[in-house]
């Protein structure tokens, strides 16, 4: 269901972007940190976007 | 939670116990703590995040 | 089709978006659209060699 | 069956802690990389254990 | 099928070999990156043949 | 046997074949055969460390 695919979709953000954006884990995430995960999925998203729009203009 | 659980604790395992030794030493226990903590901040961080641009 | 959509993305947001910001740069699309031609061009470049050598 | 998740289990352990322990191969291991192994496994189910736990606690 | 095959096999060759070979993608394939994807390909099927061959050998 | 023989094949080629060449050298075939080893016996080293612990 639609639940278990927003889930599973955020598993697979957070392990490609922890490691991207945390380093020696602290005592709280800081504001760079936490800037990072957020932009770290918008533009795993765009890229997305990015990548299927100009498969599709190739293809035509 | 068993995803959760899985990941976290690969990616917790890699970050904080780089020269495994005879045992989990008291440093080792308190950066795996960390380590969580973060995991299920960042958690919710890319789930805010990621629900924003879905709406 | 899926699968190289996948892979594709996987590595072009490595190569390119090594330091995400708060948009998607100039620079950055520069770099993906490169990206995805030499990622299309490595598959046909593999996918020949694989051919000539399971005939 | 049982066997063979032990079997999986160990395939897994190996994967992870090859590259952790192995350097460049020589003609056999030595006792460092051998007890680098053994710890290695350990050390990841007593990580596997610490966490469960201590999700646990923090539900609680 | 045959040629689903393929192509999973293709991808997962280029999922390989790609980083390997391919710095910061430029306007073109260089020959030399070109001729590493081809080399890549056909060691790794190489190395295949050699591990299942030795395997062989060692269980008689 | 399918599932060690992958894992051994992807260990051993990124071990041994850094720089893919026009074949398999002498020296390269050297590697593979002790890392190969290696790895059968790192299967052996932790599947009696696994066996101990979950008896």
């Amino acid at each position: 269901d639609q639940k278990a695919r927003f889930h599973s979709m955020v598993h697979e953000f957070t392990d490609k972007c922890f490691d991207r954006c945390i380093g020696t884990p602290g005592n709280s995430l800081s504001s760079k940190e936490s800037a990072c995960l957020g932009n770290c999925v918008e533009r795993f998203l765009d890229t997305t976007f990015f990548i299927v729009n100009r498969l599709e203009a190739i293809k035509q | 939670a068993q995803q959760l659980l899985q990941k976290m604790t690969d990616k917790c395992f890699n970050k904080c116990i780089t020269k495994p030794g005879s045992d989990l030493s008291g440093s080792d226990r308190a950066c795996l703590a960390k380590c969580m903590d973060r995991y299920l901040e960042s958690w919710n961080v890319i789930s805010k995040a990621y629900a924003t641009r879905v709406q």
